[in-house]
């Protein structure tokens, strides 16, 4: 089967696009500076001083003539609702507002995360406790200047950063390895006992926990309580779900005969889990989608709809 | 999949009046002899009537091939009463009274056949693609060169030197894909210099079929060194194949370059009305032909021996497969490396002293020609017949795969069932029709171990007609096909398939002692009803154009096709063994111990008449 | 058809033999046209790089990469052979010691600190082309090699394993029909190229590649022996690259058989020659059989000596020798005595143009004419 | 908006308040308070974290172990001041029958600090929660973390169990135990992605989560990364990894240069293919879907921690028509890879991985060893479901109180 070969990008067709585009966003960007004259809520952040800080107000306060437009936060409204929108155009296609906005998204982002844990984890965690004067003389204030209790020990992390650092040299690239390998050598054995503890050991204790016991059972049945013999069904459903799923996840042995039976019925149990799972995330997503909605509705455009 | 639908009629020598054909003449010239077969028109129908043989002549002292083919026509001349040959030495046509033929065609696999190398850039993609258009074209790939083969290019430069092809067929990337990787392909290729078998006064014929944007780049890697041809690309998209234009090429240069060079090849080439093909690839036509016609999924095995070809088409895709080193002489020491003596033993139902057999397995492989003498020698040879079957029936369902590198498309009720790409497309249940052909299969004593060994070997499922080549005349009918159908469909309907019958097997695992399936049968003066137990075999006579309506029951899990449990009724076909039921397990289990298997091969081999005295 | 041709094998005590000596891949050519070459002369030659093999021993012995130099015995430069113990890792508190045995032999090219690999190079290796034959050279191919053409004495086995090896030739049995034994074979032999009788056992190819003996041969072996030999089960008989330190060669078949006689008196007129023998088999299109070349010397090629061929291949006809080469009767010599022309069935079932043989010792056995083959006699 | 927002803060103050009302009227309505306990003692708890003490007290009078009582138990308070505010740490039920109401109570109160003085104090609870009188310790206690902790016994011989069976396999392994693995469809299909990528002239995608090596998903990703990264290698193909963080960045790198040396291609590499992107992991999806939608790779390669992004990636992913193979142990983020990726290793296939790709047999008998901690979960939760059918202070005494 040959492919229909694409026909010889039609140069004509894609003018044609761009102006429709273009088109479009004149008409979007006349619609929002009319709508920006027009409605005084839109796009402006109204704010009253109330001496000890600025706090939201509405249009109805500015013409009461206590409240006045922020203009820097104005602005940030309207940097989010355009940036807001770029990311959406992705739903379209590709283009260079995207690309605009990824980029400002990635960069800022970039640097918000390097300041950050450079004011957060390096200044007062490594300096702070290796050298706490002279951090507090330039840096933290409040800084106590004593030295702690065994704080000599922060010289590993010091010489392991520093070594981090080397792949900057190419030459001396290889001692990088040496902190990656402590730091993933630490994490899988810490991680080995955390896993052993919460999840391996946490998932036995708590499904046997939730079995019911024989006296219990005679008792309650006896009092015509019968909601017994549901948590008993219910505790073996449990149980036989996670030894199936178990099953599931045995690796050495190939699933034939019996063993494929009880995997399979692992599998089922599975794509329950999987199911809600789906459900529940979708909802959050909506939910989220929806958070940015009411943004550029009601803080931005401020239009009146759905009662808002 | 593949367009393997070739046309070949763009080098159709002669515009053919078809009604006016009434004596066809077709040759086949193989390795070692070259076969004629005559067609006429009889009360409006077209019947195969005489054959002939005689020995290939293109190696010393002779070098001619069309010294064979004269002799085999003549040896049908004296047969059919007709005269063939000119005094010029020359095939007479059009036929006039009791002279001469109507069309004269011939396939050849003379002198090894076509002998290719391709080359393309991952193995199981493009590599694989250019693979299966050179196997559909009929070719034996000598060597597989792809950027993934593991070898370093001095590695790869040392082996193309080593070999000495016919032909190359380069492809890889998808149409506005590598460039990088094909035009090192290219690379390695063209310094290598490799030369062509027929002598070095012509230029090596080289197929480009590639990603067209590479196509420029190759051209100035190879310069004026090699002949290239550039033609669409194998695997223009992940997604498909087109494999007909790559075949098509490789018919045509197989016949302007490689066969011209053979010697006498441009006599033999100057007489045919339709362009000469490789066996094989006139096979492959055929059993396409008949496939599509009838909408059935049909496999055609010939084993030499050299060589084991198999040609399968399931749901109109054709693959071929040759397993290189699985054959009945040259090859059978292999065969028994390569499936070890105990498997082959597992079908004997007696003793026989190992070393002794080792000995003679090699003798047979450094004296290709001996025949068996005794019965023992002769289940023997049968055993080993098996598994080169076996064998090459499962690197078949290795290769006849659905394409890898394909996007799949999947939901979330996918997860567990995820599959790779490039499955095999073989099924055994859905199999209507296995042909079989090559000596041992064609030219054994009996025909119900014909039967028994495509059955041992293939292990079908539900419902399957079991045929065999009566003369070996696929190939034949196979060039016939491209130059008229009609004549084609015709003999090889009523002349060409000899019908064994018909195979029931039930799939799954049977338990001995326990019913497997319960079975009626109606036919002509045949009312039977009766049941089987796992591990049984049954024969019901059904002779040669008798059919009957047969309904299955299978019990339990096992599946006759349609469905676990669900029972089935067709309408089978007989022939010259008859209604075979096979409760056997499938995958068909021989017990371990030696003693109880040859009890249990002895008990089949009873009730098939396999060996009667 | 009363002819029947049955492949043969050349057994010739004089031909004039034109062989094409040819370099894998492009090279220099050591010799020019007229030129005289002796058998174990290089004619061409070529270097191919030498394969490289990379050995993570930090992945291998589960140490870090910088730990690595330490945990070598060797030094790079220095030659590990198959085998040698490469590193040992210094393992927890003396416990847990792993070792690393070198699986491949090179020079030690490089060691990283830092991905503690260990790249090892093998030999470039140098390819050679010999003459092979002790002959004239007639025909130059630049870069890729030569044609040589020598009177010989020429003799075709018709299997063999290992490739080209050159001595005197030294006949070890008593006759055609005795089997190479162990007790056969001397000190003195080393070097030679050996001839026996019938079969060539086990015990006496592994005395024989102990003695250092260039190459046997003999009428037969068995086949659980070749396989002892070999070290595997040969599937497609295409040989000549084994390394098993001594070229095979038998002209009969496999099992217990006789070498023709016509073999054997050819090879023993010519005990105490040099000669060259290469055991590089391959039965398919484009056959390719062992053989045994000894050169003649000028001196003595007797100018009208025939082209000899008949050994192999020839008329089928009532009286001629014949061998029957399929089992119940494998290696039955006698002649024919009847060419009935009706096809037969055989015991087998099926139906087959027989002949009738009559044996050394008077019987008659009725055989297939496909499992005949002619012999000179 | 801002309307619906005062409407919500409005009516949690009224639920403040109704609570406030209603704790109000319990406290009102309050019966004559228990006699309170006495002779405290309060120790180190031995051989643990350092988080527990040890309280002991003899019984209040009014608890009799009589079933029909206003004695409902006690209630454990502890404080770092000797008046401070004393928060419960522990509620004692009353005794079930007399004889148990002669015995000490015996209570180990958890939660603490390590190292830090607390006061303790016990008060009796009557019916409507009213409370006596409190017994103090006139003394703060400190407790201290020994260098045992007893009460991860448990988990000493788990992990011995596990650890012994992992090296016992190993051992066996290497000396040729045949050890099979089960197939695992989306490790097999890596050469197969690599190979549409290198055929189409593409890049492979690799993107190893928005977590830090710290996530052991992360590391079971750099782990399977070593593996394509081999193929890509072998395939002569280009692969293209952006990290959300800068560790990662590093093993990547490291692990991808490994890679190609191994394949003897270590000229191939091209250290600018991996790079740091941002922390921030909207930054990063922005970043990496607007490349793929740019470059169309045709393979991508999703193994690690994935959060939100799993669709966005995958969906993008999947319109420029690349196979996608993914792998995570994220529970919520599965289902959308299956439903968009080509392939998905669901959780422990991820972490199996390497040793399936490897093949090695010390990997392989590492994982037979971790299937036979499989086999002692199963068991265990087997046998504890069973004891705690028959006999629940059996098993709570096997599985949860300390064994001292």
């Amino acid at each position: 089967m040959t492919t229909t070969p694409r026909p010889d990008t039609n140069q004509n067709l894609k003018t044609f696009e761009k102006r429709v585009w273009l088109a479009v966003i004149l008409i979007i960007g006349i619609v929002l500076m009319t709508r920006f004259f027009t409605v005084k809520e839109m796009g402006r952040y109204y704010a009253v001083d109330t001496g000890s800080g600025l706090e939201a107000a509405t249009a109805v306060d500015k013409e009461a003539g206590v409240a006045f437009v922020d203009v820097d936060r104005s602005i940030g409204i309207w940097i989010s609702a355009l940036m807001t929108i770029g990311i959406f155009s992705f739903l379209y296609k590709d283009n260079p507002y995207y690309k605009v906005c990824e980029a400002l998204f990635i960069g800022i982002s970039a640097a918000y995360w390097m300041v950050l844990s450079f004011w957060t984890t390096i200044i007062p965690n490594l300096f702070g406790k290796l050298f706490p004067t002279w951090t507090q003389s330039w840096a933290i204030p409040g800084l106590p200047t004593a030295h702690e209790h065994d704080w000599w020990l922060y010289f590993v992390p010091l010489i392991l950063g520093i070594m981090l650092l080397m792949r900057l040299f190419p030459k001396y690239g290889w001692m990088a390895r040496w902190p990656l390998a402590f730091i993933i050598g630490t994490t899988a054995g810490l991680r080995l006992i955390g896993f052993l503890e919460a999840d391996f050991w946490g998932q036995i204790i708590n499904t046997i926990n939730s079995f019911p016991s024989y006296a219990s059972m005679i008792e309650a049945v006896n009092e015509g309580n019968y909601s017994e013999l549901f948590k008993l069904s219910n505790a073996i459903i449990v149980v036989v779900s996670i030894l199936a799923c178990l099953v599931y996840f045995f690796f050495s042995i190939e699933h034939k005969g019996a063993v494929a039976k009880v995997a399979r019925l692992g599998i089922f149990v599975l794509m329950v889990t999987f199911g809600a799972g789906f459900g529940f995330t979708v909802m959050g997503r909506i939910a989220l989608l929806a958070i940015r909605l009411e943004f550029l509705i009601y803080d931005w455009l401020a239009l009146d709809i759905v009662g808002g | 999949m593949s367009h393997n639908q070739s046309s070949h009629s763009h080098i159709t020598h002669k515009a053919l009046d078809l009604d006016k054909i009434n004596v066809i003449l077709a040759t086949d010239c193989g390795s070692t002899t070259t076969k004629a077969i005559l067609i006429e028109k009889i009360d409006g129908h077209y019947r195969q009537t005489h054959r002939g043989e005689a020995p290939t002549t293109v190696e010393k002292p002779v070098a001619d091939v069309t010294v064979g083919v004269t002799n085999a026509v003549t040896e049908v001349g004296e047969l059919a009463g007709r005269k063939f040959v000119d005094d010029n030495g020359e095939i007479i046509r059009p036929a006039n009274g009791n002279v001469g033929c109507d069309i004269y065609i011939s396939t050849s696999s003379a002198g090894g056949g076509l002998q290719m190398l391709v080359a393309g850039v991952v193995k199981e993609m493009s590599a694989a693609s250019a693979t299966r258009a050179a196997l559909g074209a009929g070719a034996i790939v000598m060597e597989t060169l792809s950027s993934n083969d593991k070898r370093k290019p001095y590695e790869q430069i040392q082996r193309i030197r080593e070999l000495r092809p016919d032909m190359i067929l380069l492809a890889g990337g998808t149409d506005g894909g590598t460039k990088k990787h094909v035009v090192g392909l290219a690379e390695i290729i063209a310094p290598a210099k490799p030369l062509p078998r027929f002598g070095s006064e012509y230029r090596m014929p080289v197929i480009y079929a590639g990603n067209k944007e590479a196509a420029e780049l190759v051209q100035d890697v190879f310069k004026d060194e090699v002949e290239l041809k550039i033609v669409e690309n194998v695997r223009p998209v992940m997604e498909s194949e087109y494999l007909s234009p790559a075949r098509d090429s490789i018919h045509d240069l197989f016949l302007e370059h490689v066969m011209a060079h053979a010697p006498g090849y441009d006599k033999l080439i100057s007489w045919a009305d339709a362009p000469i093909m490789p066996t094989p690839g006139a096979v492959g036509d055929i059993l396409k032909m008949i496939a599509d016609r009838d909408q059935i999924n049909a496999v055609g095995v010939d084993i030499g021996g050299a060589t084991t070809d198999v040609f399968s088409v399931f749901d109109g895709v054709f693959n071929r497969t040759v397993s290189a080193n699985l054959g009945m002489s040259y090859s059978i020491s292999n065969v028994c490396t390569e499936a070890t003596m105990a498997k082959v033993l597992r079908w004997v139902h007696f003793d026989m002293d190992e070393r002794e057999l080792r000995n003679r397995v090699k003798n047979k492989m450094i004296r290709p020609t001996t025949i068996p003498q005794t019965r023992e020698a002769l289940v023997f040879e049968q055993a080993v017949s098996r598994e080169a079957l076996r064998l090459a029936y499962q690197q078949h369902k290795e290769f006849a795969t659905t394409l890898k590198g394909v996007q799949q498309q999947r939901t979330v009720g996918d997860v567990f069932s995820q599959q790779t790409g490039g499955n095999t497309i073989v099924n055994n249940m859905t199999l209507n029709l296995l042909v079989a052909s090559g000596g041992v299969l064609s030219h054994a004593p009996n025909m119900n171990q014909t039967s028994m060994m495509l059955i041992d070997a293939f292990e079908p499922e539900g419902f399957t007609t079991l045929a065999k080549d009566s003369i070996f005349m696929m190939p034949h009918l196979g060039v016939l096909a491209s130059v008229h159908p009609q004549a084609a469909l015709e003999v090889f309907e009523k002349d060409c398939l000899i019908y064994l019958g018909t195979c029931v097997a039930v799939k799954g695992l049977t338990k001995l002692g326990e019913v497997a399936m319960r079975y009626t049968v109606r036919g002509k003066g045949l009312d039977l009803n009766g049941s089987m137990n796992g591990g049984e075999l049954k024969l019901i006579p059904l002779w040669e154009g008798e059919t009957a309506t047969v309904l299955v029951e299978p019990t339990g899990r096992l599946d006759v096709g349609a469905g676990p449990g669900r029972p089935l009724e067709k309408e089978v076909r007989g022939g010259t063994t008859g209604l075979i039921f096979d409760a056997r397990s499938r995958p068909l289990l021989l017990p371990d111990d030696r003693l109880q298997g040859q009890k249990m091969i002895k008990q089949w081999v009873e009730t098939m008449e396999l060996y009667p005295n | 058809m009363a002819v029947a041709y049955t492949p043969g094998l050349k057994v010739s005590p004089q031909t004039q033999l034109r062989i094409r000596r040819s370099l894998p891949i492009s090279g220099e050519v050591k010799v020019s046209i007229g030129q005289k070459v002796q058998p174990q002369q290089v004619v061409a030659e070529t270097l191919l790089p030498g394969n490289v093999y990379p050995l993570n021993i930090s992945k291998m012995l589960s140490i870090p990469p910088a730990e690595v130099p330490g945990a070598l015995l060797k030094k790079q430069g220095d030659y590990v052979k198959v085998g040698e113990t490469l590193a040992r890792s210094k393992g927890i508190f003396g416990f847990f010691k792993n070792e690393l045995a070198s699986k491949y032999e090179g020079q030690i090219e490089s060691i990283s600190k830092i991905t503690g690999q260990v790249i090892l190079r093998g030999e470039p290796l140098p390819v050679q082309v010999k003459a092979f034959l002790n002959g004239t050279i007639v025909e130059v191919i630049p870069n890729e090699g030569v044609v040589i053409e020598a009177e010989t004495t020429f003799i075709q086995g018709i299997f063999g394993v290992g490739g080209e090896t050159y001595g005197q030739i030294k006949v070890a049995t008593k006759s055609a029909e005795e089997a190479l034994t162990p007790d056969l074979l001397e000190e003195s032999m080393r070097g030679k190229i050996v001839i026996g009788g019938g079969r060539m056992t086990y015990e006496a190819v592994y005395k024989a590649i102990d003695l250092g003996i260039a190459a046997l041969v003999c009428g037969g072996i068995d086949d659980q022996d070749l396989k002892a030999i070999l070290g595997y089960d040969l599937g497609v008989a295409v040989t000549g690259s084994e390394k098993i330190g001594i070229t095979l060669i038998i002209t009969e078949g496999f099992g217990d058989i006789t070498m023709a006689r016509r073999t054997y008196d050819l090879l023993k007129s010519r005990e105490g020659a040099d000669a060259a023998v290469n055991g590089a088999t391959q039965i398919r299109a484009g056959v390719m059989r062992p053989e045994i070349v000894v050169p003649i010397d000028p001196k003595h090629v007797s100018k009208n000596a025939i082209e000899d061929t008949s050994a192999g291949g020839g008329v089928m006809e009532v009286g001629v020798s014949v061998r029957v080469i399929r089992d119940p009767y494998f290696g039955i010599l006698g002649k024919v005595k009847a060419l009935p022309h009706e096809p037969v069935v055989l015991e087998s079932g099926s139906h087959a143009r027989i002949l009738q043989v009559e044996t050394l010792d008077g019987k008659v056995l009725t055989v297939p004419r496909a499992n005949v083959e002619l012999i000179t006699r | 908006m801002k309307q619906t927002m005062k409407t919500l803060v409005g009516s949690r103050w009224t639920w403040m308040m109704l609570c406030v009302v209603m704790a109000w009227n319990a406290v009102t309505v309050s019966a004559a308070p228990p006699a309170p306990p006495s002779d405290i003692q309060v120790k180190d708890y031995p051989l643990d974290d350092g988080t527990a003490v040890k309280v002991i007290f003899k019984r209040s009078p009014d608890d009799t172990g009589a079933e029909e009582t206003n004695f409902t138990g006690y209630s454990i308070r502890t404080s770092s001041e000797v008046n401070g505010f004393f928060k419960e740490a522990l509620e004692v039920k009353k005794a079930a029958d007399a004889t148990e109401a002669a015995e000490v109570v015996d209570a180990r109160v958890t939660g603490l600090k390590e190292g830090e003085p607390v006061f303790v104090r016990v008060y009796a609870v009557g019916a409507d929660d009213e409370t006596s009188t409190p017994i103090q310790t006139a003394e703060s206690i400190t407790p201290v973390m020994a260098w045992f902790d007893f009460h991860q016994i448990r988990l000493l011989i788990l992990v011995i169990v596990i650890c012994s069976a992992v090296i016992l396999f190993i051992e066996l392994a290497r000396r040729g135990y045949p050890m099979t693995v089960r197939k695992v469809a989306g490790l097999e299909a890596i050469d197969e992605a690599v190979g549409r990528a290198t055929e189409m002239g593409k890049k492979n995608l690799f993107i190893p989560g928005v977590q830090d090596i710290n996530d052991i998903q992360t590391v079971a990703g750099i782990n399977i990364l070593a593996r394509i990264s081999r193929t890509v290698a072998d395939f002569d193909s280009e692969i293209e990894v952006p990290t959300c963080r800068s560790l990662v960045m590093t093993a990547a790198s490291e692990t991808i240069e490994g890679a190609f040396l191994a394949a003897g291609r270590p000229d191939a590499f091209d250290p600018k293919s991996i790079y740091y992107v941002t922390d921030e992991q909207f930054g990063y999806v922005a970043y990496v879907t607007g490349w793929m939608v740019r470059e169309k790779p045709a393979a991508c390669f999703y193994f690690g921690a994935f959060f939100a992004e799993s669709l966005i990636l995958a969906e993008t992913g999947n319109s420029v028509g690349a196979i996608q193979i993914a792998g995570t142990a994220q529970p919520s983020q599965l289902p959308f890879f299956v439903a968009a990726c080509d392939y998905t290793l669901i959780g422990e296939e991820m972490f199996a991985a390497s040793a399936y790709l490897s093949g090695a047999p010390e990997e392989l008998g590492s994982l037979k060893g971790q299937d036979m901690g499989k086999v002692v979960a199963a068991a265990c939760i087997l046998f504890g479901c069973f004891l705690a059918f028959i006999s629940p202070d059996l098993m709570k005494l096997i599985f949860e109180e300390t064994a001292l």
